[in-house]
């Protein structure tokens, strides 16, 4: 139940930025849609529900997006600097990190926070392993591996997902 | 101000156009493709803002959508799955 | 002028391919190629200069600055139309590969062409 | 010339560029890439002549569907030209 | 009761089939029949009506131009009259021929072709005409390719680049069309087509020529015919040369006589179908294939009728379309015997024909009977019908085409009457003991007993030509039918 | 006006990053440095120019948000598949010191 | 030699394409039937975006034929592929993170889909766009999820419906109207959602027809044969 309320919540405000008007026919049909796929699709779209709107898990979210930002800046001034300067050093491999993270959902979002964070690329994800491509290995210690590319997104989504 | 925007994208138009006529890989090509689509999207949404119409953002909307799942198709292709 | 010029060069480069290309898929290729070029002409036929879309979406738009609304309706009959007809020669070229191993025209000669 | 005319010129020859290119790769999954091309900038095209609608139809279907379709036939059959 | 049913009603059909196909498969079957059934009867109750005063049925509410017309005039009644007796003849022979699964998909098809063709005959809208010879050929290309042990998917596929083609030039003329006169409705462009400048019509001319003459097998635009008539199913066999050709003629023809009502367009047509006819019929004669040369026949029919609506004179015209009428029959009836003749010797060619006119004598009787009628001898219908286009040729003073047109009959009896006496006057032992199905027989049955009430009493038919001629040849009216109503 | 300015310049930050990102697919020099500069770099800058574009023009924020969103979920997604599938084919990363590929023997394992 | 002759042919073709389109002045104003259409679109069909009312109402008709278009090839890709053993998807397993997402992201692009043939009326868009959207959206799972399965009998149910509505909705016009396809309906007020008439009833079903038709057609196309 907590599930259906949830992707109805979200399939709505979707609805809601599509249209951008709060006109009472587009709510009407725009609820009357997003139950209809609500419904069909709740148990595929979302594993957990309502349990996201904890506040805790709220402030953790929107500290989430603040380091995501960041990091995708700083991602790019990276991408700037090799660009123009393709000259730098560069040590290009791909390396094994290890995650503790058990939601698949957490999962996708750790591969796509690594792949916009400076320097890496995640490959693919089996189980437990992330392989990422690194265009600059500055070891091949996983200790090191993990506290370089996703120590700060895994700290952060573990509070989400716990 | 229209022309520097208008400037920095035909470049980045060309240099995508390049490297997909270059790319000794198919893989190259793809994601020459991919950079084109993402462009394009952010240049319609732009096109959009200069020709003043707000219904005209549905385009660009549909135009992430849909690349996307192009691009995810000849990915999947690539990789022998489909 | 330009699109006109640009869309009558895709219309030959599809032609090209279909009258000169061998392989199956390529042919169907061109002929999607040569429909797109149709489109854009159509479409440039009915521009008017600094005119806006045919829809009445906010206040003060008058008809007068409006592009011609036809050859976008009928541009978007033609897509769909070209779509089916891609399919269905790509569903028999499927099935003649099937039957043949072969996507070369020359090859597939059991009728003469 | 204004900028919108330039884009115009810069997009009419990469089109003919990407036609070419689909015409003359022997790989038929790069010349599928190049159709994709193709209709991913006619549709800017469209968007351009004020013609969203159609801009949104190419979208929708020369850029996913036909893309996706053909990819799907080359998988069922081969690759490359002979 | 207005001219839109004959197209909504095939189409709610074939949406309906699938639903039923649920159900019941003896089901799906029996539904086209009683469609066509209907239509056939709101075909011969309107038919009065339409010949005496045009009836134009708006689209929509809004009046031509800005909406889309039916046009229902005398020849347009004649043709969906004929369209929808046809196919309730070929439906009652598919009945029991078409036992290849998936048949639901094969009604769904044909309703759709039935569709697609009153489409073109009846629409007064040149963009709406394209649709519906989307529709036309894109059944045409799957039924093609229905059976799958035969090279149907060649065949279907050489159709399919011939007839795109075709359909990409038809909307470049649209497209020219519309940038010059700004509008789509036939009427209304017949009426500004002076409007466009001399060189840019001779290009739409070309463009439209090119693009309808690929379905009505005009020479240099025939190569799919053959193969599609030869590798398709029988009954489909006996729909492209019954209906869609028949169809797509109309519209050429129409098309021309609206916009391009000129003495050299005419000649151009004449000679057109000299050629036609002379290099169909001498391909027929080398043909090894009973179906093949069906086929060749058929262009070489429809050079005939290309040359006498290209004369252009009210005799001529009459005749053209009581040849299209004979045509339509006689080749149906052809294309079902010859269905089940192949099927019992098994064997496409001609010469596995041998001695089948002792062994199936029904079917034999009825192939031998189509091929007198087609080849024009008295009292079959196909005399008449051959008659008059020879007169009307002959009065309009052009004596090569006469001739040619002779010659070339003499050349189809020779092939029709080979492949009868192979039926006839060869022996052979005969081992297939399947029998033809009774809906089969029924389905020839009709058929020949219409050609030889036509055959005996011509002016039936022809009584109802002088109207759907004038029809044709009377622009003026039209536009001002198409566009006041 | 502040609004206006703050959208301007988001809008050009935007700009440049597109073409950086091409300018990156086009000079890096193995297919995934390519991916890694193009997501990064495009991703950034479509999600400045559209956000940019929505600040400038306050009503059209909420739709320019959602294609935010898209592009930032979206792409890194297919730039993880096209890198997947570049190694399947057999596309070496370009490599200076040898097997840094630890993905190298991994096979695909079938669905459950 | 084949090369020489069609470049000889192209070349002809186009010469005279382009000496024809030349002549065609470009940008100048509308004329003609467009004309009237731009200036009486909300007048008389009730719809904002004028070549929806083109489409839909005063070209309806071609929508009919492009709706059975389509229906034809999804029934005749039905017919050519048809093999009487089943068939199957033959898929190879897909990444973790593109089956996650594709789980996440598949109903948002439905509701993009209904979004767009909803307010076909109103911005660009309208059922064919919709229903591709869809087809797309379920496509994304196709390649995802090998056991992904489509309820082929709901589909051609869909499908059949939503085409006889649409004929449905064209004899209604025939019965209480005045002609086929003709509008029966209160136009509303310009703008809202619920105006226009019958062109959002009619875009619902188109979009629901389409979106069903592609989808089978992606299906027969994905599964092979053997």
């Amino acid at each position: 139940m907590s599930r259906f309320i949830f992707s109805f919540g979200i399939f709505f405000l979707i609805w809601l930025g599509f249209t951008s008007s709060f006109h009472y026919q587009e709510v009407i049909v725009g609820a009357f849609l997003s139950l209809i796929l609500a419904f069909l699709s709740y148990k595929s779209f979302t594993e957990r529900g309502l349990f996201y709107l904890n506040p805790k898990r709220l402030f953790y979210i929107i500290k989430y997006l603040a380091v995501f930002t960041i990091a995708l800046v700083k991602a790019n001034f990276d991408v700037a600097r090799r660009v123009i300067n393709p000259k730098l050093p560069i040590n290009p491999g791909i390396v094994t990190y290890h995650t503790s993270l058990k939601s698949d959902t957490a999962k996708m979002f750790l591969a796509n926070s690594i792949t916009l964070t400076p320097g890496t690329l995640t490959v693919d994800v089996i189980d437990d392993k992330l392989y990422i491509h690194w265009i600059d290995v500055i070891s091949e210690d996983p200790e090191t591996i993990y506290n370089e590319i996703g120590k700060d997104f895994e700290e952060i989504l573990k509070e989400i997902f716990r | 101000m229209i022309y520097i925007y208008a400037a920095f994208i035909i470049l980045a138009v060309f240099f995508a156009v390049l490297r997909g006529l270059l790319g000794p890989t198919t893989s190259d090509r793809v994601v020459a493709l991919d950079n084109l689509t993402t462009i394009s999207t952010a240049g319609l949404v732009l096109l959009g803002f200069v020709f003043q119409r707000f219904i005209y953002i549905d385009v660009s909307l549909i135009y992430g959508v849909l690349s996307f799942v192009g691009v995810l198709t000849i990915a999947r292709y690539l990789e022998g799955g489909l | 002028m330009i699109y006109y010029i640009t869309s009558i060069l895709l219309v030959l480069i599809g032609m090209y391919a279909v009258l000169v290309k061998k392989n199956l898929i390529k042919i169907v290729i061109g002929l999607s190629i040569v429909d797109n070029g149709i489109h854009l002409l159509l479409i440039a036929i009915g521009y008017v200069k600094n005119g806006t879309a045919p829809i009445f979406s906010k206040a003060g738009l008058q008809p007068n600055q409006m592009v011609d609304p036809v050859p976008q309706a009928l541009v978007l009959t033609a897509i769909v139309i070209g779509l089916a007809v891609t399919a269905v020669a790509l569903s028999l070229i499927i099935r003649l590969y099937d039957h043949h191993k072969t996507l070369n025209i020359n090859k597939i000669r059991k009728l003469k062409w | 010339m204004s900028w919108l005319m330039i884009i115009v010129v810069v997009l009419s020859v990469v089109l003919i560029i990407a036609a070419l290119f689909a015409v003359y790769q022997k790989d038929l999954l790069l010349a599928v890439i190049g159709t994709s091309a193709v209709s991913v900038v006619l549709s800017v095209l469209f968007y351009i002549l004020q013609a969203p609608d159609v801009a949104l139809t190419e979208a929708a279907i020369g850029v996913a569907l036909t893309t996706i379709i053909f990819v799907i036939t080359i998988k069922k059959t081969k690759r490359f030209e002979e | 009761m207005s001219p839109v049913h004959f197209i909504a009603v095939p189409l709610f059909a074939a949406f309906l089939i699938p639903l039923i196909g649920k159900v019941s498969k003896e089901l799906v079957k029996i539904i086209p029949g009683i469609v066509l059934l209907y239509l056939s009867y709101l075909s011969i109750s309107l038919f009065p009506i339409g010949v005496n005063r045009p009836i134009v049925e708006i689209i929509a509410g809004f009046n031509p131009p800005f909406g889309i017309t039916l046009y229902y005039g005398p020849i347009a009644a004649f043709l969906t009259t004929l369209i929808t007796l046809v196919g309730f003849v070929i439906w009652l022979y598919s009945y029991k021929f078409i036992i290849r699964e998936p048949t639901e998909k094969y009604y769904m098809l044909f309703m759709m072709l039935i569709t697609g063709s009153t489409g073109i005959v009846l629409t007064g809208d040149i963009f709406n005409l394209f649709v519906f010879f989307e529709i036309t050929s894109i059944a045409a290309y799957s039924l093609t390719a229905f059976l799958r042990d035969r090279d149907g998917a060649e065949a279907a596929f050489k159709y399919l680049l011939i007839g795109s083609f075709a359909s990409t030039f038809f909307l470049l003329a649209i497209a020219i069309i519309y940038a010059n006169i700004h509008t789509l409705n036939l009427a209304d462009i017949a009426s500004k087509i002076k409007d466009i400048p001399l060189t840019t019509r001779l290009f739409i001319l070309i463009l439209i020529i090119i693009g309808l003459g690929i379905e009505s097998e005009m020479f240099p635009l025939n190569g799919w015919a053959p193969d599609a008539y030869s590798q398709a199913p029988s009954p489909v066999g006996a729909v492209f040369g019954g209906i869609v050709v028949k169809a797509a003629i109309y519209s050429l023809m129409r098309i021309i006589f609206l916009m391009f009502h000129t003495a050299d367009v005419l000649h151009f047509l004449v000679v057109m179908g000299v050629i036609t006819l002379l290099i169909a019929e001498m391909s027929a004669m080398k043909q090894q294939q009973i179906k093949r040369m069906l086929a060749f026949s058929s262009i070489g029919q429809m050079g005939l009728v290309i040359i006498a609506f290209g004369v252009g004179t009210e005799p001529s015209v009459r005749a053209a379309m009581f040849q299209m009428f004979n045509h339509a029959l006689i080749k149906s009836l052809l294309f079902f015997a010859a269905g089940y003749l192949v099927f019992h010797s098994g064997s496409k060619k001609i010469s596995a024909l041998d001695g089948l006119g002792h062994d199936k004598p029904i079917t034999s009787f009825f192939f031998a009977f189509g091929a007198l009628a087609i080849i024009g001898l008295p009292p079959f219908s196909g005399f008449w019908s051959k008659l008059y286009i020879l007169l009307s040729v002959a009065d309009a003073g052009l004596m090569v085409p006469v001739v040619l047109i002779l010659i070339s009959s003499i050349i189809e009896a020779v092939y029709y009457l080979r492949v009868v006496s192979r039926l006839y006057f060869y022996k052979e032992e005969a081992t297939d003991v399947r029998r033809t199905p009774v809906s089969g027989l029924v389905a020839m049955g009709i058929l020949t007993v219409v050609i030889l009430i036509v055959g005996f009493y011509p002016n039936l038919i022809l009584h109802w030509m002088t109207p759907a001629a004038n029809d044709l040849l009377d622009k003026a009216a039209y536009i001002k039918f198409g566009l006041f109503h | 006006m502040i609004l206006n300015i703050l959208g301007n310049v988001l809008i050009t930050i935007g700009v440049i990053f597109l073409f950086l990102g091409a300018l990156g697919i086009f000079r890096m020099p193995d297919v995934y440095s390519r991916m890694q500069a193009g997501t990064k770099a495009t991703t950034l800058g479509a999600l400045s120019t559209v956000i940019g574009v929505g600040i400038l023009q306050p009503e059209w924020f909420w739709k320019t948000l959602l294609i935010a969103i898209f592009i930032a979920i979206s792409n890194p997604i297919s730039s993880h598949a096209l890198a997947r599938g570049s190694h399947k084919i057999g596309i070496k990363p370009f490599m200076k010191k040898e097997g840094l590929d630890s993905y190298e023997n991994v096979s695909i394992e079938e669905e459950k | 030699m084949r090369k020489v002759i069609a470049i000889l042919l192209l070349i002809i073709i186009g010469y005279y394409s382009i000496d024809t389109i030349l002549k065609i002045p470009f940008g100048e104003g509308v004329k003609g039937v467009g004309k009237h259409y731009l200036e009486s679109t909300i007048k008389e069909t009730g719809a904002v975006n004028s070549v929806t009312a083109i489409v839909v109402s005063y070209r309806g008709f071609d929508t009919l034929g492009e709706v059975t278009v389509l229906f034809l090839a999804a029934t005749g890709l039905g017919a050519i592929l048809y093999d009487k053993k089943g068939k199957k998807r033959s898929l190879q397993n897909a990444s973790l993170i593109v089956k996650t997402s594709s789980k996440i992201i598949y109903p948002l692009i439905a509701l993009l889909g209904a979004y767009v043939f909803v307010h076909g009326h109103l911005t660009p868009g309208g059922g064919f766009q919709g229903g591709a959207i869809i087809a797309t959206g379920v496509l994304l799972m196709f390649i995802s999820y090998r056991s992904f399965e489509t309820n082929h009998k709901a589909l051609s149910i869909i499908e059949s419906l939503a085409g006889m509505t649409f004929v449905t909705i064209g004899f209604a016009g025939l019965i209480y109207g005045t002609s086929f396809l003709q509008n029966i309906l209160p136009f509303g007020i310009p703008g809202e959602l619920f105006s226009a008439g019958i062109i959002p009833l009619i875009y619902v079903a188109v979009g629901f027809k389409v979106g069903a038709e592609l989808t089978a057609l992606l299906d027969n196309l994905l599964k092979t044969i053997k």
